[in-house]
């Protein structure tokens, strides 16, 4: 589905990817682990096209999709959700999710003043959608409240809702679960199942909980120092000598680097 | 002969004025980009700070002159400085007290910052007005020359003549102590580390125990002092009059943007970028033409790129292409 | 007291504030407040677009006014045949030659391989063409200046209606948005605010020093009006019979009569750019701008064009100004470059603006008309404040001339003090985004 | 809702000349200048010079059978059209004024004589406004507009005269970037081109800018026997002279009306030696006269403030010949007031002219400044030509 080629990231002398390659098979729930500042973020921003790689290529079922903005990408089904929950504060949960969909009609100027009876019928649709997810995802009674005001979690589950309003082919979850008690976790977790069975999503999930990961994903993919060091389950991953030396290590050398 | 009359009318028409106006926007850049990376916002009242830390110290000025004292060969108005900037410190931390405190605990966004800091504009802008009156004013005293042209010729046989003038010598001067100064207690001292920490990153520096009251305010009294120092620098080596310091905060806020907003040794390299580019852009080349080249070859027009009407625009067409080509200027600013 | 009460009683106490000036002051100055005020939303309006709903900070409002100022001199005025013959084409060449250069200089950069070759390349095209340029274009210009310098000395417009001026002055602006929004657009707040307010300088010093163009600092006089003249009306045997029977003499009715006509002409436009804004924001398009306005990136990860709409908004709202500034051209009946300062046409605007509420169009219309009606009649009550608290001072003492002298810089201190207790008290502005 | 705001405008006006009428004896003059703006460091004193006069006839009590003078002020920001047109409208149909002594910048006051002093009808004198472009005004204007200093043709010419009796061939100008800065420069290198002279750069500063060593140094370059500096004493022109000067570019001006002041002195004192000036002036008892007369009130030498004691004199002066404050009746005969025939009336001899006047004499109006209104009314102007000595500035003849 993606393949990851030999991605560079530098900031200045700073290697923050440093020639990761891997790829995710269509259909699975791919996590991707590592230690703090391993650069699972940049390497995520990198695919998503928020940051332009120094060097390396990412391609989508074949196609070079490398340095594509991020509005291409969600048109060629690629979507993502943000570390920090990235939702539409002074929109409601429902707009929230009636934005997402792509080429509405009533997002030209011409028809907003010519067309108003299209307009008209297509909310409508959008509405019941909208509706629809937010029942999904067991947050309908949130529907009309400001996106800002409602709980990290339930933005958490606002921003998986909106990557149900368009077909998705592959999905990218930074951190779902910071921040997110145990048992929205698990309703996060039980609709990405869901999502990945009825409607066939492919996922990349960054996490820390392991737990999470244990139960949600597979295969796993860890990263240490911009580069990738492993891929396997993760009792496979967690037996890795290097993995463990590489959470161990780092954690420590980084620590060091943070006082300098 | 000929070519060191060139150099000498180069020096005199180009380089000497172009240093002390770059060093008068240097000073200036540098209170615009101080308040940006601490405070992070483009405080638009800067040029109406400049004035009014300009106006205390005139009229302290004319105090001292009505006292009988003087400084000799020195300009009064150097002895009324610290008055200037303590008038002008009260004024800000009065502002920052009444008006931007209530924004900074809010966490408002640096825009309605911006916008804010157009309302004190409004006010400090009436508030001069109503003190000093909108005229022109006269403060300069003591030695005009430290070399006039006559002299200079006389000296030295040339044909072209090369000037300083007092304040000239005494803005360039200044600027640069104001500098070193700035520069010892940014990388020296506690305090200026614990700004420098601010604001590279705000956070950070709050886990370190950074108290940020302090840092805003010791920030603004530094400000205060550059803009009073640079406002009344530029009123003695030029004219002090209200109206001007407003047209002044558009080449200050070009240079500190072309040097890098929050960045300080970007704001004084932006200050002469500026300078500089106003005084040659627009300069007629027809005279030092004559001396260098052979009669055949020199010109018969101007030979001036662009006529003095377009001066300013220049500084704002190298704004922009810096802007264009380094978004963050040329000495990497903030970005946000 | 529901927000719809709230709002009606905010309009209706500006509403009052005009009929009293009617009352007190005169009809006329009511009237013309009246007018203005309606420009001023308009323009409000504009800068709210870019601001409120796409978080644009836009502070070269005043170049977009100046440029619906020029079109009017470029559609109404008649046409210099002389100046035309002298070297109009030749300047026209000399533009079209300019554009080519610098295309050449774009393709060259593009075409050529990186490396010095091609910075050498493009920088001896922009030169030489530079010199070129010139060469061209000066004497054509030298020759149209020279026609009848005090009474013409540029090509003249079109000889058009003027009011076909108001859509060009949008289109124009809109044009000179378009070129700014693709250059510009992509820096961020603070940087975008200076660039934009040191293009709307770069647009006055076009137009002040472009005499060929706009006669420069020499102004525009006597631009036509799409209304009677007063004076035609006073001789107007008919007009004056009508107006004596409404018991009104001929001057003030004929005044009176020219206001209300300005005035429907701006309504006209003003309920017309409302109601054509309203419909935007309230569909899928204005839920859209405010997405990209609360978070870009995520904007931008649910697939919308983030650049291209932002660019689209600022077209949008510049052309707006455009057309506010061509009105108001045409209310002052004639151009006069150097009146444009940022103060006046900027910075007033934008207080405007978050004065009546950013993010709401009533509220940008609100602040266009209050802050407008402050900014003319601060003065007189300014001067009546200055005497109230010197009338107690001896005649002739030092302090109570210079407060009373002083009273007309209350002007610039009111408006900062509004706009501060406004953002304190009410940060969202007097009508707030729903 | 339209007819209803008619007739209320209408009674609230109606009521209003009625009560107007009850106070026949109070003649009010509007005085419209930018207080607030880029010359509002120069209003001030011009508006001192306007209310100067309206006190002396005031205290005659000679205007039509002693009626008093208030004056009015208003803001006319000098570029703010909308603002002054507002401030206009405010002066006439609100507090009724009988005539308007203004306005400042040529842009206003076009705006406010085509937007509110035609189409009601009242008189409008201006004291600076030199604009060419308003004289074309004269065919619309109804007889309305008039203005004390004269136009930039006449000084371009004047100029010419002085620089060329002095044996200068070579200058470089420099002017104000505004209507008076470029129309003067324009019309002098016209005027000074036709006589044989050469312009050897002829450069706009603008106003309350920053920084004027970029316009010296092009000046400089150019070179020139002399530099002409069509600006403002406390504004750029100063500026310009200071950069000039300090780095030797120039050593002699000439110094046009909007230079010559209490100011020039006071700025440069014996650094201007051998320089050349030239102002609106008729004799040298008359420019000290309207010193005597001010005593040191305001700066009676800052520029356009004679014009603008003149101005207001005018305007009184016609009213008094023609009987009546209203503009319709005493348009025509400003430029009787104005121009011979008539005994001559200088500066602070309005009671005098007013006393003639109501004798059903004739006066010739001189004032501070020599008005002598021509064509379209517009001031001829007679100018004193000065040259700067010693740190002072000394009459050297009339022209």
């Amino acid at each position: 589905m993606i393949v990851v080629d030999e991605i560079h990231k530098h900031f200045g002398g700073f290697r923050a990817v440093d020639g990761a390659s891997l790829s995710i098979e269509e259909g699975s729930i791919t996590g991707l682990i590592g230690p703090n500042g391993a650069g699972k973020t940049t390497l995520f921003n990198v695919i998503a096209g928020v940051l332009q790689p120094t060097s390396g290529r990412v391609t989508m079922a074949g196609d070079d999709i490398t340095g594509l903005p991020p509005h291409d990408l969600f048109h060629k089904g690629l979507l993502r959700t943000f570390q920090i929950a990235h939702e539409f504060s002074s929109m409601s949960c429902r707009e929230n999710l009636m934005m997402v969909p792509g080429n509405q009609s009533g997002e030209t100027l011409w028809n907003t003043w010519f067309g108003r009876k299209r307009i008209a019928d297509e909310e409508r649709a959008l509405r019941a959608k909208a509706d629809e997810v937010l029942e999904f995802l067991t947050i309908e009674h949130l529907a009309d409240h400001k996106a800002g005001q409602v709980s990290g979690g339930q933005k958490k589950l606002l921003e998986l809702g909106r990557t149900m309003m368009v077909d998705a082919r592959i999905v990218f979850l930074d951190e779902v679960g910071a921040g997110v008690n145990r048992t929205l976790l698990n309703t996060i977790g039980d609709a990405i199942l869901r999502l990945n069975k009825e409607r066939n999503y492919t996922f990349v999930v960054i996490e820390h909980d392991m737990d999470f990961i244990g139960k949600i994903c597979d295969p796993v993919i860890c990263m240490a120092e911009g580069k990738v060091l492993a891929q396997g389950t993760l009792d496979e991953i967690k037996a890795n000598e290097q993995v463990i030396e590489a959470y161990l290590g780092t954690g420590l050398k980084n620590k060091e680097q943070v006082g300098a | 002969m000929d070519f060191l009359n060139a150099i000498v009318a180069l020096l005199n028409f180009v380089v000497v004025p172009a240093t002390v106006y770059g060093s008068q926007l240097a000073l200036g850049a540098l209170g615009v980009t101080l308040i940006y990376g601490i405070l992070r916002f483009s405080n638009f009242a800067h040029g109406d700070t400049m004035a009014f830390g300009a106006m205390v110290t005139i009229l302290v000025t004319w105090a001292m002159q009505a006292a009988g004292m003087s400084f000799g060969v020195l300009p009064t108005a150097l002895l009324a400085l610290p008055f200037g900037i303590l008038g002008a410190i009260a004024l800000v931390l009065l502002t920052d007290r009444v008006v931007y405190r209530f924004y900074r605990a809010q966490k408002a966004k640096p825009v309605i910052l911006v916008i804010v800091s157009m309302g004190v504009m409004f006010i400090y802008n009436g508030l001069i007005r109503f003190i000093i009156g909108p005229n022109d004013q006269r403060f300069a005293d003591g030695a005009r020359f430290i070399i006039s042209h006559r002299d200079f010729k006389e000296m030295t046989g040339l044909r072209e003549g090369l000037a300083i003038k007092t304040t000239q010598g005494i803005t360039v001067i200044v600027a640069v102590l104001c500098v070193l100064a700035l520069f010892y207690f940014l990388n020296r001292t506690k305090t200026g580390k614990s700004m420098r920490a601010y604001s590279d990153n705000e956070d950070l520096a709050l886990l370190s125990g950074i108290n940020p009251e302090r840092v805003v305010m010791v920030t603004w009294i530094i400000v205060a002092a550059l803009a009073t120092i640079a406002g009344t620098l530029y009123g003695l080596d030029k004219s002090y009059k209200p109206f001007v310091f407003l047209q002044l905060l558009l080449p200050v806020f070009a240079a500190a943007i072309v040097g890098g907003l929050g960045n300080p040794l970007g704001a004084i390299a932006g200050g002469f970028v500026i300078a500089f580019s106003e005084v040659l852009v627009t300069y007629a080349w027809k005279k030092v033409a004559n001396y260098v080249l052979p009669e055949a070859l020199a010109p018969d027009g101007l030979a001036q790129l662009l006529s003095t009407d377009y001066k300013f625009a220049v500084s704002f067409v190298i704004l922009l292409i810096v802007l264009l080509f380094r978004p963050t200027g040329l000495f990497a600013g903030k970005s946000v | 007291m529901t927000d719809s009460l709230k709002n009606t009683a905010l309009f209706a106490i500006v509403a009052g504030l005009i009929v009293m000036t009617g009352f007190t002051e005169s009809w006329n100055t009511a009237l013309f407040i009246v007018n203005m005020g309606l420009i001023s939303a308009i323009m409000a309006i504009g800068v709210n677009l870019q601001w409120g709903f796409a978080g644009l900070f836009n502070v070269g409002v005043m170049g977009f006014v100046a440029l619906g100022g020029l079109a009017t001199v470029l559609v109404s005025m008649d046409p210099v045949p002389e100046a035309w013959s002298a070297g109009g084409l030749q300047v026209i060449g000399g533009l079209i030659l300019g554009a080519l250069i610098i295309v050449a200089a774009g393709v060259a950069v593009s075409r050529l391989p990186k490396g010095r070759m091609r910075s050498l390349a493009a920088a001896a095209i922009l030169i030489g063409g530079f010199f070129l340029y010139r060469a061209v274009f000066d004497p054509a210009v030298a020759a149209i200046e020279a026609v009848d310098p005090a009474a013409t000395g540029y090509l003249g417009g079109l000889g058009l209606p003027v009011l076909l001026a108001w859509p060009v002055g949008g289109l124009m602006a809109a044009g000179a948005a378009w070129l700014i929004g693709k250059t510009a657009l992509g820096l961020r707040s603070d940087y975008l605010a200076i660039a934009t307010l040191g293009i709307a300088e770069i647009i006055i010093y076009i137009l002040k020093n472009e005499d060929w163009l706009t006669r420069g600092v020499k102004n525009v006089n006597g631009l036509p009006r799409p209304v009677p003249y007063e004076i035609d009306l006073q001789n107007s045997a008919q007009f004056v019979e009508r107006a004596s029977g409404w018991g009104v003499d001929p001057v003030t009715a004929s005044t009176i009569y020219v206001k209300l006509g300005y005035s429907v002409l701006f309504t006209v436009v003003l309920a017309l750019v409302l109601i054509l804004a309203q419909l935007a924001l309230k569909s899928p398009w204005g839920r859209m701008m405010r997405a990209i306005r609360d978070n870009e990136v995520a904007a931008e990860a649910m697939g919308k064009n983030v650049t291209a709409r932002h660019l689209q908004v600022f077209i949008l709202g510049s052309a707006i100004c455009g057309i506010a500034g061509a009105m108001m051209t045409t209310l002052d009946g004639q151009l006069t470059p150097s009146s444009y300062q940022p103060l006046r046409f900027t910075f007033l605007v934008w207080v405007m603006v978050i004065v009546g509420g950013s993010g709401n169009n009533f509220g940008a219309v609100l602040g266009g008309f209050l802050i407008w009606f402050l900014w003319v009649q601060v003065e007189p009550y300014g001067l009546a404040l200055m005497n109230l608290i010197t009338a107690g001072m001896p005649e002739g003492s030092a302090l109570k001339t210079h407060l009373i002298d002083s009273a007309a810089h209350m002007r610039l201190l009111t408006m900062g003090v509004v706009l501060l207790l406004v953002l304190r008290f009410s940060p969202r502005g007097l009508i707030p985004e729903k | 809702m339209k007819k209803m705001l008619m007739a209320t405008a209408a009674t609230a006006l109606m009521a209003g000349s009625a009560f107007a009428a009850g106070h026949a004896k109070e003649v009010k003059i509007g005085v419209i200048l930018g207080f607030t703006g880029p010359i509002e460091s120069l209003t001030p004193s011009m508006a001192d010079g306007a209310e100067m006069a309206m006190k002396e006839v005031s205290d005659s009590g000679l205007l039509l059978d002693g009626a008093t003078v208030t004056s009015v002020r208003a803001d006319s920001t000098c570029i703010d059209a909308a603002a002054a047109t507002a401030a206009a409208e405010r002066l006439i149909t609100s507090d009724k004024v009988d005539g308007i002594m203004g306005a400042d910048c040529s842009g206003v006051t076009g705006a406010i004589l085509t937007n509110v002093a035609v189409p009601n009808g009242v008189v409008m004198i201006s004291p600076s406004a030199t604009s060419p472009g308003l004289s074309h005004m004269n065919n619309e204007d109804n007889g309305l507009f008039f203005r004390t200093s004269p136009s930039d043709a006449r000084q371009g010419v004047v100029i010419t005269e002085v620089l060329m009796d002095q044996g200068i061939k070579e200058v470089a100008v420099t002017y104000t970037n505004n209507d008076y800065g470029k129309g003067l420069a324009d019309s002098f290198q016209a005027a000074f081109e036709e006589a044989g002279g050469t312009v050897t750069i002829n450069a706009a500063h603008e106003d309350g800018k920053a920084d004027y060593s970029a316009e010296v140094g092009a000046l400089a370059s150019a070179g020139g026997e002399r530099l002409v500096v069509a600006g403002y004493v406390d504004q750029g022109g100063s500026g310009v002279v200071r950069a000039a000067l300090d780095s030797g570019a120039f050593d002699t001006f000439h110094f046009p009306d909007g230079m010559i002041s209490a100011k020039l002195l006071e700025n440069f004192g014996s650094e201007i030696d051998g320089s050349s000036g030239a102002h609106p002036s008729p004799s040298p008892e008359l420019a000290e006269a309207f010193g005597n007369l001010v005593d040191g009130a305001f700066d009676h030498t800052s520029p356009f403030t004679p014009e603008s004691y003149d101005a207001a004199a005018l305007m009184m002066l016609a009213m008094q010949a023609a009987g009546s404050k209203d503009s319709n009746d005493y348009k025509s005969k400003i430029m009787d007031v104005a121009n011979a025939p008539g005994e001559k009336i200088g500066v602070g001899e309005l009671a005098k002219g007013l006393q003639i006047l109501k004798d059903g004499g004739e006066i010739d109006y001189v004032g501070a400044t020599g008005v002598e209104l021509i064509g379209p009314g517009e001031a001829a102007g007679t100018y004193r030509e000065i040259s700067f000595d010693d740190g002072k500035d000394n009459t050297a003849r009339f022209r």
